[in-house]
């Protein structure tokens, strides 16, 4: 295991200790705890709050969406694994700024139940909360089970979109829409080469042959649907990209906004390479492409891999996507 | 056989000394259908809740020795399994609230609280091959008239493990496998199966 | 050698293809040769143009930094490999803006020989150059020779600020001084874990035992100054910040600028491990940090490892880093 | 023996043939004293001087075959030895300057000239371990009355090479390396004897 850590037993709390050394003027934590972090002037009075969280060894993924236009506050949980409900529980109530609060995070069992714990004893402190799951993995479930699909990096839409609709003024119920279009037109899939090994235990998060792939994987490794020989980035692509767009059935004349994230070690170069293909197939198929993002927003530690992304646009979701954000992980200008 | 609040707690701990040696089993399978955490839960989990016990009063009621590893589980390594166990815990302890000395009468009533809570929270049911699997089964076995209700429980137990892994997963990650589920071993019901065989050990 | 690439040969092609489609409202490629690319609106009429290169494989080195408060032009190399003296020339004369061009690049022998030939093509287009060198790894030479230093990741700072400079009009010479002063007063030292696998070749790029680390290391894996057990990540700080403060001779009460760099597959966590370290130590010398920098801003492909720069700092250097900047991968509000 | 222009050509491009052949050597020395990238520099150089030379009119002067070779070269895989020797080949090429056919007595103040012009650049002498402690013996071979003067200078280089093998490299990314250089083999140096060694096998 080759990782540059001290006692993995300190790893998350040394590494929140470092992006709160590093950013004090974007992010805070509201006690004692520095499992939580919020956004440096949380809570805005009057604004719908956003929590998210999940487990770490995803950066940016969770806590580099917490900011200004994204979310307000998140909860952190070991590797891969949930936060406590006390945990979220207060974030949550770190940031309330009196007009509710909106969880936003990935459907992983370990995270709803703990989220809605937290839900319960919210309610108690009289915070309204509404809860939007991230969907996004069409490897995970088919289209029919569209609800118990697993959350990965399409929820990057999701925060935007919707920390977006917060910071203009929207109501609870208004926010927790956005999400929720927004989710329902995202589609992932992604690809593993090599996996990541997991800091406490020493094991890898799974296990692949020296010339082959999995396609669908997860971000924890979990299986895919497709095992084999690697191919070229351009199968790949062609691999993933149908399922996409059958998905979404986006048509042509369609416009959407594409993510291609890398896992953790594959290098922005090959990224690229990915992009240009989906950009090619896309447009073979009259589809534009109004908003790229090509770079690592939810990783799986030092996995080798990517997914892709795509989410199918209209005005007022580009507007969303377009509107400012700053955290310390994610611009928007 | 009846116990004390004080009693319990240190039938528990040492049930625990002796659970936690399966970590590595439990980390393993859940690495073949799941994402490989549950041998951190099922140890860092141990280790709170044994902490939290030694930190209680004597005078502890039994129903506050459950609570205690509740709130200590679900806060250790927070995950699926230890969210669900805390919430089974905190169903359970409402057995036993006004009593003072738990005997096996309690049990049966106790381990089916806990049950029907996280088929509740988890929206899931026996042969959804997850912990019910082996949990029901138990809790019948405990209300049984069995000479050693234990003895009769654990082979359930492993019963429900047994024939659950041949069933395809059907809640939490697992079910992503879909059809590759099949074959596999729950690492969730084999916990519990675990459980149970480390308070025979320990404290029979 | 598991890599999302198609023919090897066409890698670097494909990614500034890539690279291309996804960014042509911040870069364009002047010509038919995808190896040179500009800024979306150069030339910047009576501005001083500024031209980087060279080998590929280091996203987002050096492409990443061609655009407003930047750089002005890039040629690009194969991967580890300079770009040839004709690309650099026709980088240069599409970036000349009339006040003359500086060249900014990294101390390898491939590059200045080959930027050395074209600046005498551009004498020839009367197009006047000045040639700053990225000599900042001080592992790679002592401090007396520190002109024949190698240039890493501490360049980012030297682009920043004399980008900066060309933004407000400085003349060539000043441009020139403003980069020359960020360089001598920057230090870098790096550490890796395992190698890049080379996309042509199948081999990697250095090798190490599996509980190995190499201090000093070069981002195309050229040796360091010690080999040895991996160790934790706050001891590789230590190795690491001693030699760098003594080369620039710090003292309590001084300012610097960090940046702690990924070089390629190690994770954002494992950065912010080394960060909180570098600013304990920093801390306990009376060492204040006004600049943070944490991420991946000059790799080498899928090589683990990190490298961590200083650059002292005064008003004018801060002010110059705190300008705005905007490419595709970086930007500074 | 005399060559046009053309069978200069030729000549070179039967070289080359043989000289590709020593790739994965080159790329192998390199990679254990500097970057491991020689062995690319050293087939697509090659590859790119073939394709330019069978471009090149038959009418071609000596002088600009070997401008095209430098062109080709300095393009093909831009690197120090790419730019070093086509700045040392566009040197050479002024030797031939009004030189229709290419003799023996060419190839000495040839490879002087371009060996001159690397040192300037690269601000190098014998005995920095570069490709000069091979190709300066060489050059003095070529002009010394010695019966085989390609077999002298083959021994020459061959000699300077393995003497530079001792000493500590001063020049280049192998200079990083600082003591650990002592002992390992010079890429640069290497290759140019084996391009004197593969001319011997094409065309002698
Ligand atoms: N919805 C559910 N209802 C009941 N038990 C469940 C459910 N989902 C998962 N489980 C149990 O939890 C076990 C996995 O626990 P754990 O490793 O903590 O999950 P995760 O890592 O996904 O958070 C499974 O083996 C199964 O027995
Ligand atoms: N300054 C120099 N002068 C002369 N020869 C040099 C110089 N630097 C390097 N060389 C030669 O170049 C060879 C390496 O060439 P190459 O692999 O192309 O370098 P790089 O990969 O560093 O660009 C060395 O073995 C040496 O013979
Ligand atoms: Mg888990
Ligand atoms: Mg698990
Ligand atoms: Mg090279
Ligand atoms: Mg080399």
């Amino acid at each position: 295991m080759k990782k540059i850590i001290n006692d993995p037993a300190d790893f998350v709390d040394e590494f929140v200790e470092g992006i709160l050394l590093a950013h004090p003027e974007l992010v805070k934590t509201p006690g004692d705890d520095k499992r939580i972090l919020v956004r440096a002037d949380a809570p805005v009075r009057g604004k719908v709050g956003i929590v998210t969280g999940g487990g770490s060894g995803h950066l940016p993924l969770f806590k580099g969406y917490v900011g200004a236009g994204l979310c307000d506050g998140v909860a952190i949980g070991n590797v891969f694994s949930s936060p406590s409900s006390a945990q979220i529980h207060e974030a949550t109530k770190a940031v309330s700024g009196g007009a509710g609060v909106l969880y936003l995070y990935g459907n992983y069992g370990g995270d709803v139940f703990n989220f809605d714990l937290a839900a319960d004893l919210a309610e108690l402190d009289d915070i309204e909360t509404k809860t939007v799951l991230g969907r996004d993995d069409v490897a995970s479930q088919p289209r029919e089970r569209a609800q118990d699909r697993r959350g990965v990096a399409g929820i990057l839409f999701a925060y935007k979109a919707a920390g977006a609709a917060a910071e203009r003024g929207d109501n609870l119920e208004q926010v927790a829409a956005v999400a929720e279009d927004i989710i329902e037109n995202t589609a992932t899939m992604g690809v593993g080469l090599t996996p990541t090994i997991l800091p406490t235990t020493g094991k890898p998060s799974f296990e692949l042959e020296e010339d082959e792939m999995e396609i669908g994987i997860g971000i924890h490794g979990e299986p895919g649907i497709h095992r084999g020989k690697l191919e070229s980035a351009d199968s790949i692509v062609q691999h993933i990209l149908e399922p996409l767009v059958t998905d979404l059935s986006l048509a042509e004349g369609d416009s959407v906004a594409v993510l291609v994230n890398g896992l953790g070690a594959t290098p922005l170069e090959e990224l690229y390479v990915l992009y240009r293909k989906v950009h090619q197939l896309l447009s073979d198929k009259g589809i534009s492409i109004a908003k790229p993002y090509v770079g690592e927003y939810a990783t799986s530690l030092e996995m080798a891999g990517a997914s892709i992304s795509l989410l199918k646009l209209n005005d007022e979701r580009l507007a969303l996507l377009n509107a400012p954000a700053r955290s310390p992980f994610f611009q928007e200008a | 056989m009846a116990n004390t609040g004080a009693e319990l707690s240190k039938a528990i701990r040492a049930c625990l000394t002796e659970f936690v040696k399966c970590a590595d089993e439990l980390g393993d399978l859940d690495q073949a259908i799941g994402d490989g955490d549950l041998g951190i839960t099922a140890s860092s989990g141990s280790n709170a809740v044994d902490a939290a016990l030694a930190e209680l009063p004597e005078t502890a009621t039994p129903s506050e020795v459950v609570l205690a590893c509740a709130k200590a589980f679900a806060n250790a390594n927070p995950s699926t399994m230890a969210a669900l166990v805390a919430g089974g815990l905190l169903a359970g302890s409402k057995t036993l609230r006004d009593v003072d000395e738990v005997g096996m009468d309690h049990v049966g009533s106790f381990v089916k609280a806990a049950a029907d809570s996280i088929g509740t929270r988890g929206k899931s049911q026996v042969g959804d091959k997850t912990i019910l699997d082996a949990m029901v089964p138990a809790a019948e076995a405990f209300s049984s008239d069995a000479d050693n209700k234990l003895d009769a429980a654990i082979t359930a137990a492993a019963a429900g493990v047994e024939s659950s892994t041949g069933l395809q997963s059907r809640r939490g990650r697992a079910s992503w496998l879909q059809e590759r589920s099949i074959g596999l071993q729950d690492p969730g019901a084999t916990g519990f199966l675990r459980f149970l065989e480390a308070w025979r050990t320990a404290n029979a």
